[in-house]
Order: structure tokens, then sequence, then C-alpha cells
């Protein structure tokens, strides 16, 4: 019975992925065509390139939200691993593989602030840098160069929320004589800049966490 | 020539989902995952998405491979007390 | 100050951040005193709506489809209003109930995100936002479940984790097919592009979309995840869960089904209300048969939900479905709220989750038992309940359209309440031995309970207030 | 035919396999690794269609960037969950009997 059923669940997807094939196949052209919009729009935008233009002002909004979601998770960790009773676990690496990580750490921190830089002009930008600093801190922890995290103190929290603050305070900021995440055109660039900035060290730190957070719960 | 390109990656990343979701041990499942990971990364640089592509590498490939990982250790860590002697 | 639509969204992702940044089990203050004035500003947002019809407000300055929009009209206040009305009592619920501990740790800032993304959800007019706004309540709400820490709620957090994933995964393909055939997600731009003949994609988005926002919403067979969830977390979590929760995705199936996909909708309109019907038997059966208080209640909420999608193939005509759609929304949230808080002060004072648990309520706790039973009056529909006006409506509707057999579920079920409803009570009158040990219980658990459960039953008085203001913006 | 449609059919079968291992598999990680499937499947349609006629469309590349970062939260979240439920009851799957 429960075969049939899984049989069965695997035909329906089957037939499904075949029924979205065949619709992909005759898609209508677009009607409207937001590519042509961003490019007429990118003068105003305060960067030169068109995703990061996308991600931090077109749809500032949802990468606000979307920061909001990834502190979430964080918040769920912390919530369900224990704080309590667990040791600090100590840096227990390979010699070779710990030499190799203090090498690298530096080069990744350097790579991250190049991200960082070329978001404005070309591929990069905060979610990657970041990802790329959070990379390092777990390379960092697995070669056994840095304990695990166990609980966040207070100036961990402040820079775990650090991000998301700078960027709702500043969403907020145009609130006065404007509107959410209206960016007067002539700071745009130095706006877009500092909550990038800001993202890169929080994001850094929230993916790291939910990596070290847990390095703490093994026995 | 580009399409042959395009259709082996497309295969290539449907056969790693496959082992993803159906190699015999959870392990080589996480490992298929991350190759899949990496073969996301090679589409999304087709795609003309080279912002996509380095999130891919570093987010999901590297960091989500390494929480995988993680996990599967901490998983076989404390496997509890059925396979051992 | 500017648009108070904005700060419904703003403010509890400020005072959610700085209760983390506050530390552990801190920030119930910041919370009460945020609501209280979210509160105000739905009020606000209400009147403004009431004098100058629907609102519309372009994120950044730059308008959908580029930009992101955001719209309120009657429906989005009425929602508003519920989430904010509700956060704040169970926030000074949950104030007294959780005691500094696991639970609690990060309790605030989680309720805090889970607000503000329900603000969101129901302010927002871009399917890909309400994409990152479903995705913000369902972690939230993942998480508030996990919080407890035991595994019980861990395995019930995962159930629901992967429901409500699967969910959001099949909305985010379904906004896919959407972009890929017109080029927009912007609800207002989308609406007047899809007619009665659109390309295959679109109906199997239109599906994607229905189906996902389904099993967010627990519509039965789709339930599965709802029981253990509700039933296994927290009283004032698996009040907020059930009373609101899925409640955003009923207005989200709601808000589509009469906005862009309209003129598909007639191919699928039996199937919500059918599945309804099964839900509120079963769920109602289910409530009957269970053992654990909380479950009992949580039972009844699958077995509520059932109402809100018999409304679906009666909404043409006139309007009167859909006012009883909303107003069962409302006293839904309002009753069930009351119901898991009284569930709450229960267990505490008997020190253990079970029907039999209650005997000697009526003796001890009078105020929360009341409270229970007024909350039950909601649900089983008797006047002058909020519950009563809608179920007489949808009666009503039912009727008017000869779908008999909608009116007959919908009396089936208010007698099924009653059975439920009445197992808890019968069991509360039970005179307990002299030795039993009842825990005490802080007056304001007993009060906010109370509160909520009187203002579900005065609802039906003020239903045509609601009415009202579910005709701002009303497509006619 | 282009990389855009190549890549969205390719995404459109990965979703459904990403589907069918959440519903169907039993151990958490292969479900973990199954909603990441059926994600990564939406985004390639997401991009792959916006692109079908070869151009580049810097707003669903953006979207699904948001849409990578989301999914990483998720995933963060149900390990987390999936370890923690290991290490208290032994438990690598749901069964069927915690409901009551």
């Amino acid at each position: 019975m429960r075969r049939l059923g899984r049989v069965g669940m695997a035909l329906v997807a089957g037939l499904f992925a075949l029924t979205l094939i065949v619709a992909l196949f005759e898609l209508p052209e677009p009607v409207v065509r937001l590519a042509d919009e961003v490019a007429a729009n990118m003068p105003a935008s305060g960067v030169e390139h068109p995703v990061t233009a996308v991600l931090l002002n077109f749809r500032g909004y949802d990468t606000l939200l979307e920061i909001a979601v990834l502190l979430l998770a964080l918040l769920a960790t912390l919530a369900v691993v224990p704080e309590a009773g667990l040791p600090m676990t100590e840096a227990d690496g390979e010699p070779v593989l710990q030499t190799v990580a203090q090498i690298a750490a530096p080069l990744i921190v350097l790579a991250a602030f190049y991200l960082l830089w070329a978001g404005a002009h070309r591929p990069g930008g905060a979610f990657q840098a970041g990802a790329v600093l959070a990379a390092g801190a777990v390379l960092l922890r697995l070669a056994g160069v840095v304990p695990g995290w166990v609980r966040p103190g207070s100036r961990l929290r402040a820079g775990l929320a650090g991000g998301f603050l700078v960027f709702l305070a500043v969403a907020a900021g145009l609130l006065v004589g404007g509107r959410l995440l209206e960016y007067p055109e002539d700071a745009a660039g130095v706006l877009i800049l500092l909550i990038e900035a800001s993202l890169t060290f929080s994001l850094g730190l929230i993916l790291a966490g939910l990596f070290l957070f847990h390095s703490g719960d093994r026995t | 020539m580009s399409l042959v390109l395009d259709l082996v990656l497309a295969m290539s990343l449907l056969w790693s989902a496959w082992r993803a979701l159906a190699a015999p041990s959870i392990g080589r499942a996480v490992v298929s995952f991350i190759t899949f990971g990496l073969f996301m990364t090679l589409a999304w640089a087709r795609l003309s998405a080279p912002d996509i592509a380095l999130a891919e590498a570093a987010i999901g490939a590297g960091l989500t491979g390494a929480l995988l990982l993680d996990a599967l250790g901490a998983l076989a860590q404390r496997d509890p007390g059925k396979d051992r002697p | 100050m500017t648009d108070p639509l904005v700060w419904l969204i703003v403010l509890p992702l400020v005072w959610a951040s700085v209760a983390f940044l506050l530390g552990p089990s801190r920030g119930a203050r910041l919370a009460v005193a945020g609501l209280g004035f979210q509160l105000l500003l739905a009020l606000d947002l209400t009147r403004m709506l009431m004098t100058g019809g629907p609102r519309r407000y372009a994120v950044g300055g730059w308008g959908a489809p580029l930009g992101i929009d955001l719209f309120a009209d009657g429906l989005s206040a009425i929602m508003l209003l519920l989430v904010q009305s509700i956060a704040l009592l169970l926030a000074i619920y949950a104030r007294s109930y959780f005691k500094p501990g696991a639970a609690s740790r990060h309790f605030w800032p989680m309720m805090g995100f889970l607000v503000a993304g329900m603000n969101a959800l129901f302010l927002a007019a871009d399917l890909f936002n309400v994409y990152v706004t479903l995705e913000l309540v369902g972690l939230a709400a993942v998480g508030l479940v996990a919080a407890g820490g035991e595994a019980a709620q861990l395995a019930a957090a995962l159930r629901y984790l992967f429901a409500t994933l699967v969910g959001s995964g099949a909305y985010l393909l379904a906004v896919a097919l959407v972009y890929g055939t017109y080029g927009t997600v912007a609800i207002e731009t989308l609406a007047p592009l899809i007619d009665a003949r659109p390309p295959l994609a679109v109906w199997l988005a239109g599906a994607l979309m229905l189906a996902g926002l389904l099993v967010k919403s627990a519509l039965f067979p789709f339930h599965f995840w709802l029981p253990p969830a509700h039933g296994g977390a927290p009283a004032p979590v698996s009040a907020l869960l059930s009373a609101l929760v899925v409640k955003a995705t009923f207005y989200l199936i709601l808000r589509l089904w009469l906005g862009p996909f309209a003129p598909l909708a007639a191919a699928a309109v039996w199937l919500p209300s059918v599945l309804g019907c099964v839900a509120i038997l079963w769920g109602s059966i289910m409530a009957i048969r269970t053992r654990r208080l909380k479950l009992l209640v949580a039972y009844s909420t699958v077995a509520q939900l059932g109402y809100l999608f018999l409304i679906f193939p009666l909404l043409a005509p006139d309007g009167i479905a859909l006012q009883a759609g909303v107003l069962q929304a409302v006293a839904h949230g309002l009753a069930k709220s009351a119901m898991f808080a009284a569930a709450g002060v229960l267990i505490i004072a008997s020190g253990r989750d079970a029907v039999e648990g209650v005997a000697g309520a009526a003796q001890h706790l009078p105020l929360t038992l009341f409270a229970f039973a007024l909350a039950g009056v909601t649900l089983m529909g008797l006047p002058p309940s909020g519950g009563f006006l809608a179920k007489w409506l949808l009666i009503d509707a039912a009727l008017l359209q000869g779908q008999w057999w909608l009116a007959a579920v919908v009396i089936a079920g208010g007698l099924l309440a009653a059975v439920y409803v009445f197992r808890v009570l019968r069991q509360a009158f039970l005179i307990v031995p002299e030795n039993a040990v009842i825990a005490p219980v802080p007056r304001v658990l007993e009060w906010a309970t109370f509160v909520l459960a009187a203002a579900s039953v005065l609802l039906g008085l003020g239903g045509m207030e609601i009415v009202r203001l579910l005709g701002v913006g009303a497509p006619t | 035919m282009t990389s855009g449609m190549v890549f969205a059919a390719t995404g459109a079968v990965l979703f459904a396999m990403g589907v069918a291992g959440v519903v169907l598999l039993d151990h958490l990680m292969r479900r973990i690794l199954a909603f990441n499937l059926m994600g990564s499947g939406a985004f390639l349609v997401l991009v792959g269609t916006a692109q079908r006629d070869g151009s580049v469309d810097p707003v669903p590349q953006a979207m699904v960037l948001t849409g990578i970062v989301v999914a990483v939260a998720a995933t963060a979240l149900a390990i987390t969950l999936a370890r923690r439920l290991y290490t208290l009851s032994g438990r690598t799957e749901l069964s069927g009997t915690d409901d009551d």
C-alpha cells in the first residue's frame, strides 16, 4: 500500500514536470519588460551594477525583509540550541590545517573587501562578501583555530543585528520628508555603500553563527 | 556547440540531484549535493548571472555544504549505539 | 509622521531587533508598548480608509512594476486590526506566562518578526514580496514552536517546517511562471493582463499557488502538521499560530482569488469548499476523541478553518459570502486565542495537559472557565456571538444559491463543536477531592483570556462595522 | 534553443524531484537536500524563462539572490532542528506516531 503510494507520487511528479516543460515552451512574449525599465532608471539608482540597483534600491524592501528572515533563522537556532552547561569547545585541529587556515584568513578578508567594493560596479556585493567572510570563519573553526560559540554576549548580538538595524535605520530615516527607502539621488550611492558595508559584516557573522553556534553542541 | 555544453550541464545537474536523493549512504548524498551546487554555479554562469554564480558558490555549495557535512558528522558521532561493537 | 501603513511594518521590526539586542528573555515591556502603538496605527489607518478609500504606497518612490507597492483596503485593515489587537493581548498574557527560562529566551524578538511578517503580508501588493513575507511568517512560526525545546516540539516544528517550505516552494515556482509569462509580479499590473484564456503556464501558476497556500492554511488533507505544532507549543504561541498565522494564507488565497486570478477561479470553485466540509467533520470528530486539552483545541482549529473555505463557491453574486468568511476569520481568531489562553491557564493550574485535568476548574478558576465557555459559544455559532453572525450569513448565502448541503454542514459543524466544548465544560464542573493540588495562576492571565473571549462574543454586536469596513475598496 | 530554455526545463524537473523527495523520503537530511533541489529548480525556472530570448534581466537575478539567502536560512533552521532532535531522541526520521 505504502509502496503503491510512493509509485503514485513519483508518477504524479513526473507528469507534473512534463506538463510544466510543455507550458514553458508555450510561453507568449512578455508584455512588460522590466529590464528596460531598470536600464532607464540606472542613472538615478546610485550604483552602476543593475543587479545591485535592483537588490538595494528598486526592490530594496524585499532585501530588508530577507535580512530579517536570516536573522530570524539565527534566533531560532539560538532558541533551540541549549545555552548553559556546555563547555567551550577547545581548539583541536591538526597543525597543518591550522597553518593553512591562518594563512588563508587574511586572504579571505581581502576577497570579501574586494567583493563588497566591486558590488557597486560589477558582480559582487554584500551577500557574496558576507558569505565569503562566513566561509573563512567556518574554515578557521574546522581547523580548530577559533572555538565554537556557546552564547552571544551583548557585543556579538550587536554585531549580528547591526547590519539589519543600519539598513532599517536608513530605510526609516528616509521617511522623514520622503518615503520608505526613497534615497535622495545625490546620496543614494553613499547610503547604499553604508548599508552594504554593515550588511557584509553582519551577514558574515550571522552565516558563521548558523554554523558556529552548533559546534558548541558537540559533547 | 554552446547548446551541447548546456545540455551536458543540464544532464549533470539532474544526475547529481538524483544521486543526492537516491545514493545509498547519506554521506554520498551530501557529497552529490555539493557537486550539484558546483554544477549550479556553472549553470548560473551560462545564464549570464555572475552575481548568482558567486553567491551559489559561496553560500550554496560552500556554506550549506559545510553545514551539511558538519551535521552529518554530529549525527554519525553519536549514533545511538546500534552499530557499535 | 508619514503614512501609518509603513510604520505597521517598520515598528515591529524595530522592537524585535532591539529586544534581541537587550538579551535573552528581555523585551516584554518593549513588545507590549510597540504593539499598543501599532494598534493605534491600525486604527488610524482604518479611519483614513473609511474617509479616503483604498491607499497605495510606493516603497522607494519608484512605483510598480519597477519598485514594490504596498496596498491597503478594507480587507487588509480588518486583518491588521485583528493581528494588532490579538497580539497585544497575547503579549500581555505571555509576559506573565513565561517564567524566565529556556522557552522564553528568544520569544519576544521572534514574535516581533512574526507580527512584522504578517503586517507586511497584509499590505503586500507584489507577488514576490508576498513570497518573502510568507517565509518570514513561516520561519518565525516554526522557530516559536521549536523554542519549547523538547523532542516532541522539535519533531512537530520539523513537520511544520517541511510543510511550510513545500507550500512556499510551490508558491515561488508559481511566481516564476507568472514572471516568465507577463514580465512582472506587481498585482496591480497583472490584474488586467490575466484573462479567461491564459497560457498553460498561468493555469499551472494558479494551481501551484492555491495548492501551496492550502498546505500552509492546513486545509484538510493538508492539516497533518497543524495538531502537533499547535497542540505542542507553549500556550501563547499556540494562540498566535491558531488565531492568526493560518489566517494569513487564507487572506492571500482570498486576495488572489478575487483579484488577479479571478478569471481562472471558476475552474476550481468547488475544491476548497468540499475540502472545507471534510475538514469541519474530521476536525470536530478528532477534537471529540482526543484526550489532551490543547490537542482538542488544535483539532477544533482544523474544523473551524473549514468554514473559511466553504465560501468560495458562493462568492460570486453578492458580498454576503465574503462577509461571512471574513467575520468567521475574525471571530475564530478571537475565540481560538481565548481558548488556547484558557487552556494554558488550566494546564498551569492542574499541572498536566489533559481534558481530565480540567476537573474542579469551575470552583477554582471560574473566570477562565467562563472565558472558555464564551469562546465555545462563538465556535458553536450561538447568538449573539461573532461566530453566530458569520455562520448565519454563510447559511443565508448557501440557501440563497440553493446549496442547502453547505448549510447542513455548517449546522452539523456547530453541533459537533458543542459536543467537544461541553466535554471540557462537563469535566470542569466535577468536584475534585480536597487534597488535589491546584497551582496558583496570575490574575492577568485570566483577565487577558477573558477579554479575548468577550471580544469574540461582542463581535456579533459590532459585526456591521466590520462589514462596512470590508466594503472599502471591495471588488463589486 | 537558448540556455534559458534548457535550464528552465532542467529547473522544472529538479523542482518535481525535490517535491517528491521532501514528501517521499524519510531521513531528515535527505529531505533537507530535497528541499534545496526544489528551491534551485524554482530559481532556474525564474531566471531561465525570463531570459528565454537570450537577453539578460537583472530583476529575476536579484530575486534569486534574495531566494538563495532565504533558502540558506531555512536550511540552517532545518539542520538545527534535525540535529537537536537527534541529540534528544536519537531519531533521524519523523515517525507517524507523534501526533498524540
